[in-house]
């Protein structure tokens, strides 16, 4: 590096590495008043029809339907009836015992791993409502709220957290990472990322197909880095793909905050921008905004109007899974200081301000969520917890690879089973 | 009978499986309207419309992707990768997802596809147009490896690799698309139309996944290799005035072991070649697979005849190459005594 | 795939795939007349301090300083003295004279393989202009201009070409990848859009370390695809990196139209929107626009203003290569209706108008690059042509794969060495 | 001296590392603030500031391209990627830039970078978090791979990784991190602290790579080892009864083939193994170099003890794992008769 030119370096100042930095650390006092959330019902509403840039300055607003007062505002609600709201209510109570009774199972010694969705509930769940059952999902691990939205047994899921003999996955994959063909719920793969351009593909077949059903692809805000997030924005956009792109933005990527994927310049929904997608960004707190947003995608894409990106904006209120003590990155209180509240005590009070529900309903619904998790629970743990696993019927671990067994896997099968599994 | 090169055959074989199966879809980068780089996917586009057959964008990975969910919905891709060196950007999706979607789902979701990728050197193509990384698939349980070697086995072995219901890796060793090649750089190329395994028949048939072919039968040594080392082999055989067992593997992964296994008890000698680097190279599992199950019966070491251990140099392409020298040092050491 | 919901269904229309393809094809007469041109002159020029958003605008237009009458217009207009006008047209000759030469040496035989770059002169060579001599270029195989402007010998880059003696890369490397580190150009890879985001890592590496030198990345509009664009986007955003992103939109990769990098639906510099760092749109066959660009893009990232991603709108005038013929997949009458002009013409005009050139001043300067080249040329051949290399010196095969030779290394190349090379 | 386990001697290095030479900066995905996941780079940003020790965007693809665009500049970066199952989206970084670059330019620019991360099973970790990918690196030249055992070894071996001037893919086992593992799963676990290689020197030494280690001399046979399964192999030999010699290799590559030599020509039996599946596992090359080399002393064939070719199945941990039992078997049948 011979000749630099004195000229121009004359005034050149040093150059400097910004490496970002949460607002918040361990020890500090979490205080979210600079953040400007937008209004309940303030964000216009294109037809579903118009044309990409239409959508671009909903990508740093926010489409919030439920405002301070617990009401339904704006040119975004769905105006849906009371029975689909206390469903959405009641699946989101659901999940939410649900992740309590499994991480718990997990301290417990029953399995070794899970993760909650804490407050991001409404995400999953009004998505589910807002699709039809035939449409595919290709989530991440933090969708279980997609799960028990479409009605699939709280049983074969724990029994898939248990690895034990009601898992149809037979024990192979880590707690959590579902599938399940006819609920529409794609194998859940541990490689970040990597659902994201497989949904653009499903859609592509289904449009190649010139089938009427549409997918849906799940990302985290950390995951955009990956390439996959690219080529599925790239290859959506290309192909004008029936497929809707989520980015569940809930702030926090274990310990790295969403500045480090980018957030501080730009929000993740102004991606699409780029594009020349369609784009949103919805209060993911908001369960009849996620709602009305996917519905709105659903429809775009049904009509071969292409693809959308829509970010959830939302807060991972628990550790990131049972691995994860946040308390050494961030400070304990962030959560309850977080400006866009609980999903559940939102859809909660909403229901209960339309004169559709009252505290006393409330109880007795979560009461019995309860009773439902446990008794599947009771079930699940009949047919083993993991501890207990791994010892019987160990030629099965030769099984899928292939859909016939090969020689040298049968030769190993054999081995294996002689051995009598360690 | 049409004779066919291995471009042709591989055609052929696309347009036979998607005549017969609507829900074989082909994609790559420039594999439309323009038919490939090697003009493999020629004509296709023109014969099943631009939504079975179309330009992909320049992502290995999103490519790779785009048919692990079209394989989810129930169509069957055929993507070509441009080159094998190109291949890296799709590892993690072919690796983490492809190969183990089955498994992780018990079956409940399959991922029929098949990844097509030239590969190899000898067209002075430098480091990233010369590779042979088929071993980084072998390693990868949920794959299978399919290396043809003649335009015959070429259409059989695609066909069978599309209507099989795994996914296959299919290396296609472009050095012999257009013709065999025994080694001999400093020769006239020769086509195909003079070998035999050029006569390729009309129609629908299949070449099985998991059969090697035994090409030379003799008592001396056995030789295992693929692709074009398969000519190369059987010139130098010729050359050293050897009668030897050839067996082209024509699948790695899953292998022929009863062939190799029977032939090797037999000659009591083995040598192995592959164009790939020595070191990890599929050689090596060939190489443990032999003495394991035939250690009684070698007479002499399992040589290795190999690329080396470095990129692949551009003006250093036959010094590079496993030629019929290196090869002849290696039969000699095999066979003495 | 059960209980499709008939309501939702009965409407909907049949799912279609779209493909895109290019406006012609062979046998069609190609007619850009529907492109909108913007003016020169038109676009408006932030200050290089201006936060990003202030240049989206920028994304969608198309920075141009020489207009139809030949004059330099604008607020981009850089301003440039006859000097350096001329040196950036000599070299812009010398480009297009060197590329004509070694692509006949390829016809000849004498090299296996070749690239030229014409009609893109201007963006490497005015790029070179814009930045200081110890800048860095991580460069793609067509950006030779970078090179022959900043003053490599020809004779290197032919040797490099022909394998040869001179050749100081050793024969290993395909023709026309390129390193040289004193000139500040990076090690051209044969992977498409590795060298982007290894751009922004030399350009983190600078900030480190309190440097005031920054990087160039450069990409083809086909490679955008590659997930390394998006890394390089994301951690050039991230860490607020002093690098110049360049996207070279010469609308074909290979056989493939820009529309299947999603050049339909937006800019490749409209990008920039999404990751929230300044973007440029910029007339790549205007040397003085392409000039003022990076000069303004480089002023920003050396005051620690970061990033900014500039899509250079051009036309690959040739084959992609010596191994491709381009009428197997566009009409060959494409490259002459292409509306922005030759980049030489242009300048060459513009230098007259100011009367600082003339027919025979520019002859005769073509006339002595020719020369030059042929010169070199006849140097480099001396140190021998492809075909006649790979015989000597087989043991340097085996130096440079690691620092030191180790014994598995050092035995193969006793092997190869006393093989003679075959 | 200080008693260390495998994470507080990485930990150490880096210190010892950083303190020697400005130049090296450390980043990956969580290891600024917090510590990284295993906690190897706690305290790191603290000392060393945020300029030198930062977190990196869910990019390994990235965040390899970073690290040689750092290198390219003069710098040497230790990156981590937080388990080698996610290794893959770097892949065609590592495999085409950061192995090849050196070569292609002659030595004009060169790679000096540390690539650390965990691999193995034996936690619950399923088939995303087990993986032992060791081999899909031994097959590409141009990068060093390493494979620690003990505290000492980690500390010194990862020293000598920065130093290095060649880039290192430096392996950790994450299932000794914390003490050494010996397959018997079912009982306690064991501290580092009552193991001798636990006692780490303070401040610099390195252990040199491309040397291997014999931690257990005996004429009865030659076990070739690494990572976890040295630990695993040693108590298995002590069952057994047997008076094994136990090489422990550290370095894949550049491979101490001298020390493996002269032990089986001593030996005449010869036993490898390792978690990877055995198809195109490490352990192919280990026989196939072995079998070359010492053909004419052995006296039964290699045997390998490997995990199986199938994606690492989370419930079936110890049935995967190559523990006691599969142990046992194999060393009956390497010294029978
Ligand atoms: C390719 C890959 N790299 C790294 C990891 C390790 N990892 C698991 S989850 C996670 C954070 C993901 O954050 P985000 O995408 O925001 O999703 P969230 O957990 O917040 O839902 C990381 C780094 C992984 N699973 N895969
Ligand atoms: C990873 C990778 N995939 C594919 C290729 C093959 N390839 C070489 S050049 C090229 C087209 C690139 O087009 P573009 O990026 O627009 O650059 P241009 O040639 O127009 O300058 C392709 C597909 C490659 N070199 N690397
Ligand atoms: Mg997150
Ligand atoms: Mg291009």
């Amino acid at each position: 590096m011979s000749d630099k030119d004195p000229d121009l370096r004359r005034n050149a100042p040093k150059l400097e590495l910004h490496v970002p930095e949460p607002a918040f650390r361990p020890g500090d006092t979490p205080d979210f008043s600079s953040l400007t959330i937008p209004g309940a019902g303030e964000a216009p509403r294109p037809d579903t029809s118009a044309p990409a840039a239409d959508t671009h300055s909903l990508t740093t607003a926010l489409v919030r339907v439920l405002g301070d007062d617990d009401r339904a505002v704006g040119a975004w609600d769905p105006k849906l009836d009371p029975d689909t709201l206390r469903k959405m209510l009641r699946d989101m109570v659901t999940v939410r015992v649900f992740d309590d009774r499994m991480y718990r199972a997990q301290r417990q010694g029953k399995t070794s791993f899970y993760m909650k969705c804490t407050g991001e509930e409404a995400i999953a769940v009004a998505a589910a409502a807002a699709l039809t059952q035939d449409d595919m999902h290709f989530p991440t691990y933090r969708q279980q709220g997609l799960l028990i939205a479409r009605g699939y047994p709280l049983t074969e899921m724990m029994c898939q957290i248990y690895s034990n003999k009601g898992d149809k996955l037979r024990g192979r994959q880590l707690p959590i990472m579902y599938s399940d063909k006819r609920h529409g719920f794609f194998s859940i793969s541990g490689n970040l990322g990597t659902q994201f351009p497989q949904a653009v593909g499903w859609a592509m077949a289904s449009a190649i197909k010139g089938d009427s059903r549409i997918a849906m692809g799940w990302i985290g805000d950390g995951a955009t880095a990956e390439g996959d997030f690219h080529a599925g924005m790239t290859f959506a956009a290309v192909y004008n793909a029936p497929v809707i792109l989520a980015t569940v933005n809930n702030q926090w990527a274990i310990s790295s905050f969403s500045g480090i994927a980018g957030a501080e310049r730009a929000t993740f929904a102004q991606r699409a921008v780029g594009y020349g997608i369609a784009g949103l960004r919805v209060d993911g707190n908001d369960a009849l905004a996620v709602y009305a947003a996917v519905k709105w995608a659903a429809e775009r894409a049904r009509s071969n109007g292409g693809p959308t990106l829509i970010e959830f904006f939302t807060y991972r209120a628990e550790g990131h899974s049972t691995s994860d003590d946040p308390s050494g990155y961030r400070p304990a209180s962030e959560a309850k200081a977080w400006p866009l509240g609980d999903p559940i005590e939102r859809l909660k009070s909403h229901l209960v301000a339309l004169g559709e529900w009252g505290e006393e309903r409330h109880a007795s619904m979560t009461a019995e969520c309860d009773s439902a998790v446990r008794d599947a629970q009771k079930q699940a743990e009949k047919l083993g917890i993991l501890p207990e696993q791994g010892k019987d019927d160990i030629g099965s671990m030769f099984e899928d690879v292939y859909a016939d067994v090969p020689w040298h896997l049968a030769e190993q099968r054999d081995q294996a089973v002689s051995e009598g599994g360690e | 009978m049409a004779t066919f090169n291995i471009i042709q055959a591989l055609n052929d074989a696309h347009k036979i499986a998607m005549r017969a199966d609507e829900d074989v879809v082909v994609f790559g980068e420039d594999i439309g309207y323009f038919g490939g780089v090697f003009r493999v996917t020629e004509g296709l586009q023109r014969e099943f419309g631009k939504t079975r057959v179309f330009d992909a964008p320049i992502s290995e990975g999103g490519i790779v992707a785009a048919a692990v969910g079209m394989a989810a919905y129930g169509l069957k891709p055929v993507i070509e990768i441009q080159f094998a060196d190109y291949i890296y950007p799709g590892y993690d999706q072919i690796v983490g997802e492809v190969a183990k979607i089955r498994y992780r789902t018990a079956g409940e979701w399959t991922m029929p596809m098949v990844i097509r990728t030239p590969y190899g050197g000898g067209i002075f193509g430098g480091q990233t147009h010369s590779q042979s990384p088929e071993s980084l698939f072998t390693h990868i349980a949920g794959l299978k490896v399919v290396i043809p070697s003649t335009p015959y086995d070429a259409k059989g072995l695609l066909i069978a690799a599309i209507e099989d219901p795994d996914p296959v890796i299919f290396f296609e060793p472009k050095r012999i698309y257009n013709g065999p090649f025994d080694g001999h750089h400093d020769k006239p190329v020769k086509p195909w139309s003079k070998h035999p395994a050029s006569e390729v028949p009309e129609g629908h048939y299949t070449v099985p996944i998991g059969k090697a072919a035994v090409v030379r039968e003799g008592p001396d040594l056995t030789i295992l290799t693929y692709g074009t080392m398969v000519h190369v082999a059987l010139a130098a055989v010729e050359e050293q005035g050897l009668d030897a067992e050839v067996i082209d593997l024509r699948t790695l992964v899953p292998l022929d072991l009863e062939t190799i296994e029977e032939s090797v008890k037999k000659t009591g000698r083995c040598l192995v070649v592959h164009e790939a680097p020595r070191t990890s190279g599929f050689g090596a599992e060939l190489v443990a697979l032999v003495q394991e199950r035939c250690f009684y019966h070698l007479e002499a070491p399992v040589e290795r005849v190999t690329g080396w251990d470095t990129p692949y140099p551009h003006a250093y392409e036959w010094a590079y190459f496993p030629g019929p020298k290196r090869m002849k040092k290696a039969l000699e050491k095999v066979t003495a005594d």
